[in-house]
């Protein structure tokens, strides 16, 4: 079933209005979903980002999914190996790249047999025929050359003739050989910006500036680009093209990121707004590889990484730069963070601040390292030896991250404690249109430095500030300050290492309460209820947005459901007991077995229904509105 | 204004066993912090788990007891967090070798500035007297009854194996070598790792008798030198040469003086660091005591402190605005 | 308040009878207390021990609780050099080592500032008085002597000059100089044999064996051992001896264990059930260290222990010999426990049987490693990233730690899952009478071999057992069987990788399945509730028998409480939802802060009393009696 | 029976890169293995994580793909449960000596009879090219834009420091020399590490040029043969001497034959070895390849299974119901 249509009929797109354009006619539509699909060596990651980049700068709201291979590089022409990007365009405020598209770009054989599923009946298909070749197709496990029986009988299919096209092009820029057929994405994309009546300038500008130092390449690219252009211009085939309005998107400036890099920069922010040098420990690993290199990339920022020789030397190095003072990060996915428990440990009981990142990913063990998932709640909360209470908040999307990014830091400095930032595959990698904020108008963040000796013989480290229990940060080349922190049980006040019984249970409730006591300083979750609903459905994370939409759909549907999401998951808002006991039924719609369900349950001892999907893909929207419709279903 | 020992003792009560060789250490590095310029609140000890890892407590300066094995890597953190800091890493053999082997040479390999002080009293004295990764060969403990069946690390080549600019070895008992050791590790800007022979008069009394008992020493303890022929021995009756790429022992008497090796901690190449390392599997018999390698590569926390300057004289320091607006934009009004 | 009296008075050991033996009047008691304290050096341990064979000899019921000096050896003679063993026999069926004792040898002036606050009023408390000059006092922070004032008024002082004593029963053994004194332990030994009416026969034996090879301190030990006992028939200041007699014990052979030996006899018990040669693969930690030390003598059994460089190495050294066909184990404390996560996950997705033990100390971080705590069952249950389901079983006394490693065995290798048995520093350590069971008796355990290719032309190591849902385990070695498993996520049945979404939420919910269906196979929790309570007391792990302790006191003085022990903690016995709804109230005392609570409250949303104590000693039985009469009370 | 290469392979779609070096290398290993009389099933082979780790998959022996870095600790517990078995460890410069760099020098030092096939591209393929522990300095990658500040390891130094017992250096592109290393390895019992320079021609194109390129190749090609005298070079026309304790390479014609370095692979002593290795730091000038240390030394799998032996025959195999009394024993009736 389809998602996000305005009107109750969910049979898909409506032609709205019919204009002459020329000689060829234009059909408005008021979103459309659009799939490019190839071999991982296609570029269709590119073609997708540049067409996303022009339909942002056209105005549009967008949102995208790029789909990568599995790790291991397949041979080219496989099924392993297509590699996709989806994107939603919208002339309304948009939540999620969409569930099926209305045009799918097949690059190859083994590209059409992956997504042809799930091209909408009514779909635009785009084929680049001159590679349905004996050896694709059979890479690509057809019997038949779908592109000669009635396969594709459903749907309105354009077979172009890319790779002549593209070397007819090409010809004289001075590319040439194997490299002449690298172009073929950009004359997809051209005909794809034509089909949508955008020009190719914003492209041709990026094409420049990118390829400006290889003249040949970039050469070819305007070629090919220009050609898949006018090759729409000109054939016959193409009866119509299809207008998306605008968004009327609040006004501001936007600009179009994903979820690692706009974490990258709510970190960066973070340490500006603290003052704190900024100091980021990892060990690659996908999907959190790239915030380590949107990072390195911002030395002038006076941001230091480390790429650690493991995820335990990475918490440990960024331990030893909260310990010196800095604003200190570890970024990983869940192999990396089931690593880092001991030293986390650690942290907390040193009450050092610490930010530890863990972009999620298919599990257990190696799992699904390119897919999104959300079964690392439980680690995050509960994955360490002893007591060992602390923060934890995720993100629900791209430009999210960076606002969660920068709540992280604020908890962490202000709290002394470490904090575990979840994101996931989902967010990491795709993108959507944010609406930047003012910079000037983002809060300070405090940093509780010790100020001098709190005894006259000498410095506790451990006396506190009575409000937040966070006791004083006294960093290296402070005089006077010199004290000793561990790991064994300490002391009350002074630090020192104790056995006593009575001093362990007071430490403890110390640490336990200090955690518990975030929860007055954050804000309540905001809960829409347009209609005073029995059934609210709680979100956390990157399936925020498919929930979202997905309650939407069924309020058009006439559904009575409310819908809030859960940023901090440790301590839980302040109004979620009010919240649990004001509705009927709560639906946790989550990406793993019911990890938020059993904390909520662990916590407020209150029955929800869980709806659980562990397949490494996202909910669509469809998925929730049918599960709501369950739910209210008289 | 210059300081004495008492000002680098904490009001903590210093918990060995008696007679245990960490008090000796302990006293050294406090005369010898006591000796230098440096002031106490840039100076940063960090350790792991042991016996020897409660040395920070003990150390009025900034401290951390971390967790087992992962001193090296937190120490690389405050390191190149702050390059002006001295940053001392203690731990046993146990902390650094077993469980924190890999940050160890990693350390080594990057030339983090740090000094690493390795006690190395070839057993597990926390929990009571397991074999560790330097313990002989067939030595009985509550793990090994029968006698243990591994093969222990040197450490000395193991750490310059790892590319260690900075190895060498001193001994508890020895104050002034081990002070000597310790003033040329500060000198040396990267990792630099010191090997000291602790005696756990608990777990494996008399680990190194051949070091240190009044006959055996003078027989068994080749003192390193840089520049100078390496001779040992009561009368001094002993001498080193070179035998392929090999360091051989030999009566001083039977080769020419020139034929001696004479040392040299400066070698680019750590070949002949090596070789020398060689000569003793332990404290079992003539064993080389001193600095084995003190050479100069560039420094990795003062190279990322110049890439971050060197950024920020180039692009200028960061702008946030900037930075979001940096992958485009657009407007809507 | 004090614990166990049969009498509903509970102001301690009443006189029972008076009867003439010899010219020294015998007073007998139903049970006591009796705690041995002095420094690390005087022997203490070894005493205690000695005591406890010579009462368990006799046929007292008897229960121990050895306490040593925290981490770091202190210097002697100051407070954290302290070293204890309390033990408490009986003529009935005791559960634990007691609360308060009612015999206190204080060695020197350290340990009775450590431990006098515990005697009770009407208490014994025998002084070696020779160790309680000038540098002794200050160091154990007395300003003056206390045999100078009142301090001991209330108490039952017995001085007696054990230096002198020792010095003059030594001589002409041949021991001399300072080791003399090492002997004064023997000496304080024979006393209290003589004051609790037992010969020196079963001491000297033992004494002959151990020390048999090193003449000199073999004959000093003795001399000591008879001079102790002569003091006491000679000298006039003891009033009386005590008796108490032989515990009507089930009739049967029994040893004297403490939990890691019983834990390690049961895992070489479970390698002979199963035919499984045994591997063990550790990294050294308290309290954990002593099952490695234990299994390393028993090669004879085929056992083969490894001690690896870390725990990581040590998962995956034991992961490595389950693929190689052994009944491995690694085992460690909370630390390693959170370190080894990662190899754990790896092992649940491969569907290996392992058993990892964790003998828990006190957290977080390094924190108290020689003290009891409950606070890795979070860990164990869910301290993992992605889904990664798994048995969890835990050992509630010395001798349960040798049947739960068995039912560990039994779980791991019928479901081919990876079982964390957890056990603590407190039964690790604690010694009680073990009625052994018939070996002959124990039942096999079957190992679900691979017979053999199960399609013509490969073998698929993931087709499974469809009432087991356990795959069958092909081991390196036989012929036809060659196969390939990781950590990617495999398709059902071929163990391919597959990144098929389907699949993969297949896959997720075999593996959760596999486990949860482990609760038809395991015994229902047995509820002693012998006068139909509306309140039942929950427990787990070693405070059982003091919650069972406080659990008797509580009905002796009247309160209807009903109680069940849980040793199948993931999944949870069937009859668990049943026994939840059938009481009232639920309490759960636990040493950590609500975890089993909270496991309850996630699976059955059912509200229960949470007692929580995280002080690194274990719950008395006198506060687990207070807390029932606190939720009984009208 | 005897086995062909097709008998090793699996029905798994091998799914590296077009033109990685992975592909020549399984050819050969496939091959080698073919040309044994070692039963199929009693071969094991470990990987951790990365390209190079998927190898097992195409293996048809047992095989695990396990976790990052682990391969070594894994392979060391299959080794000793079943000391008959032939184990393999398969793994690239990350998984081996970035996060498995403490279970490599470990089960090096307790020599656990495993091979060791270390698949050094100098770059992270499978996280899509960041710089790795053998990743020259300088490198510019994902994670290196400016170029690395690391100092990379040299696997032989570090695999000598850490008490190998054979050490060996090969290239995918030489399947005969490759081959014939893996024979050599697989006749050693104990420890083997062989390091394989092996083309990323995604990430880390050419990196091996010097030993490789038709050029090039003859000039830096250092191969070492046991016995031999070391001479290399288009026409043989260099050679390598002693100077102190290092090796270095002179003109043939400068020295008299007498003076070259005679190769000895099976020397106790591992500082000749050692210092051939420190000849270059990475394939960039004249590089060394063939087996640089083949000694024997006692192999912990089989010193165990020996001492269960042993325990038993002293002993009788053990009797539980003996045990279960072993503390003394009571009994009410
Ligand atoms: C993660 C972890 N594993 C194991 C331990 C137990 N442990 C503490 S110290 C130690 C080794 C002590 O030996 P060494 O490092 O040589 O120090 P020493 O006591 O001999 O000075 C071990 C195994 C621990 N505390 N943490
Ligand atoms: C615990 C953990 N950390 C990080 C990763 C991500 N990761 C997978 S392979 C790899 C390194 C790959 O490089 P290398 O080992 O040299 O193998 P190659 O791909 O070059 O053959 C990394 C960092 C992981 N899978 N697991
Ligand atoms: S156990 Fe050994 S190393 Fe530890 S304090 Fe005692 S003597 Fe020193
Ligand atoms: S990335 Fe490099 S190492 Fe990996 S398969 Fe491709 S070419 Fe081979
Ligand atoms: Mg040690
Ligand atoms: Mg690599």
């Amino acid at each position: 079933m389809e998602s996000e249509t305005h009107t109750t009929n969910s049979k898909g797109p409506q032609p709205v209005t019919l204009e002459s354009n020329g000689n060829i006619k234009t059909v408005n539509q008021d979103r459309m979903v659009i799939r490019f699909a190839g071999d991982s060596g296609d570029g269709m990651q590119l073609a997708g980002n540049r067409f996303t980049d022009a339909a942002a700068n056209f105005g549009n709201d967008l949102s995208t999914l790029p789909t990568f291979p599995a790790e291991i590089r397949a041979p080219a022409g496989t099924l392993p190996g297509v590699s996709s990007f989806q994107l939603q365009i919208a002339d309304w405020d948009i939540l999620t790249p969409g569930d099926r598209p209305g045009v799918l770009v097949a690059m190859n054989p083994a590209a059409l047999k992956v997504h042809l599923k799930d091209l909408r009946e009514d779909g635009i298909l785009i084929i680049n025929e001159e590679a349905f070749d004996e050896r694709n197709l059979y890479k690509a496990g057809f019997e038949k050359n779908p592109l000669d029986d009635d396969t594709l009988l459903r749907y309105n299919v354009h077979k172009v003739p890319m790779e002549t096209l593209t070397k007819a092009a090409v010809k004289g820029s001075g590319v040439s050989g194997r490299a002449v057929l690298r172009s073929k994405n950009f004359l997809a994309l051209g005909l794809l910006l034509w089909m949508f009546g955008r020009d190719t300038k914003v492209t041709a500008e990026w094409v420049k500036k990118k390829f400006g130092r290889i003249e040949p390449v970039m050469n070819a690219n305007l070629a090919a680009l220009k050609a898949g252009y006018n090759y729409g211009i000109t054939t016959e085939s193409f009866a119509h093209q299809i207008e998306v309005k605008p968004a009327s998107l609040p006004p501001g400036t936007y600009t179009n990121v994903n979820g690692n890099t706009a974490l990258s920069w709510g970190l960066i922010a973070a340490s500006q707004l603290s003052g704190l040098p900024l100091f980021y420990a990892s060990y690659p690993i996908t999907p959190a590889s790239e915030i380590l290199h949107e990072l390195v990339r911002h030395r002038n920022f006076g941001a230091k990484t480390f790429q650690a020789e493991d995820e335990i030397a990475a918490a440990g190095a960024a331990l030893g730069a909260a310990f010196a003072g800095c604003l200190s990060i570890t970024g990983t996915s869940g192999p990396g963070l089931s690593l880092k428990g001991e030293t986390i440990s650690l942290a907390m009981i040193a009450e050092l601040p610490l930010i530890i990142v863990d972009v999620q990913r298919g599990g257990p063990s190696t799992g699904l390292p390119t897919k999104p998932e959300q079964s690392d709640l439980f680690l995050a909360a509960w994955g360490r030896h002893g007591e060992s209470p602390l923060p934890v908040v995720a993100a629900s999307s791209a430009s999210d991250a960076f606002e969660v990014a920068i709540e992280a830091a604020r908890i962490a400095v202000k709290y002394m404690t470490p904090v575990i930032l979840l994101s996931d595959g989902y967010i990491a990698t795709g993108s959507e249109p944010w609406k930047l904020p003012d910079v000037e108008t983002l809060p300070p963040i405090d940093v509780p430095y010790a100020t001098g000796p709190n005894t006259q013989d000498r410095f506790l480290p451990y006396v506190r500030d009575l409000k937040t229990m966070a006791r004083s940060w006294a960093i290296p080349g402070m005089p006077g300050l010199e004290h000793r922190i561990g790991g064994l049980e300490k002391e009350e006040a002074t630090g020192d290492v104790s056995y006593d019984p009575a001093n362990h249970q007071l430490m403890t409730d110390i640490r336990a309460w200090k955690v518990a006591n975030i929860a007055n300083d954050i804000p309540e979750i905001e809960v829409d209820d347009p209609d005073g609903a029995d059934l609210l459905v709680l979100s956390w994370g990157s399936t925020s947005a498919a929930v979202r939409a997905g309650v939407g759909n069924a309020r058009r549907n006439g559904a009575k459901v409310a819908y809030g999401r859960i940023r901090h998951l440790c301590p839980f808002p302040p109004n979620m007991p009010t919240l649990l006991s004001s509705y009927e039924h709560v639906l946790v719609p989550e990406l793993n077995n019911g990890q938020l369900s059993r904390l909520i349950k662990a916590e407020f001892v209150r029955p929800v229904v869980s709806y659980n999907k562990v397949a490494g893909v996202p909910f669509t929207s469809g998925e929730i509105h049918g599960k709501i419709m369950e739910l209210v279903a008289p | 204004m210059s300081y004495t020992r008492v000002d680098f003792q904490t009001d903590q009560e210093v918990r060995w066993c008696p007679g245990c060789g960490d008090y000796t250490i302990l006293a050294a590095v406090q005369n010898f912090f006591a000796g230098l310029d440096i002031k106490r609140e840039n100076v940063v000890f960090v350790s792991g788990i042991g016996c020897a890892a409660r040395f920070p407590y003990y150390m009025n300066t900034y401290g951390m007891h971390s967790i087992h094995g992962r001193a090296p890597a937190i120490a690389t953190g405050v390191a190149v967090a702050n390059p002006a800091l001295s940053v001392w890493v203690v731990g046993g053999d146990g902390d650094l070798l077993s469980i924190g082997g890999n940050h160890l040479i990693h350390a080594l390999r990057r030339n983090i500035d740090m000094t690493i002080l390795l006690f190395n009293n070839q057993i597990y004295g926390l929990t009571k007297g397991q074999y560790s990764p330097t313990s002989e060969p067939g030595k009985t403990t509550k793990s090994s009854p029968a006698g243990s069946i591994d093969y222990p690390f040197n450490p000395v080549s193991l750490a310059l194996g790892a590319e260690a600019t900075f190895v060498a070895r001193t001994l508890d008992m020895d104050r002034k070598h081990t002070t000597a050791i310790l003033k040329a590790a500060h000198a040396h800007r990267g990792s630099a790792l010191i090997e000291i022979y602790q005696n756990c008069n608990v777990f494996n009394d008399k680990a190194f008798i051949q070091l240190t008992g009044k006959q055996e020493r003078h027989a068994n303890r080749i003192d390193l030198v840089h520049g100078r022929p390496i001779v040992f021995g009561a009368r001094k009756e002993k001498a080193l040469v070179w035998k392929g790429g090999q360091a051989v022992i030999v009566d001083r008497a039977s080769v020419n003086p020139g034929a001696i090796i004479v040392h040299d901690a400066h070698a680019e190449d750590s070949s002949q660091a090596f070789a020398l390392s060689r000569l003793a599997h332990g404290p079992y018999g003539p064993t080389p005591l001193g600095v084995f390698r003190d050479v100069y590569r560039p420094v990795y926390d003062d190279e990322l402190q110049e890439a971050v300057v060197r950024s920020q004289t180039a692009r200028g320091s960061g702008d946030l605005g900037k930075l979001l607006t940096s992958l485009g934009t657009w407007t809507v009004d």
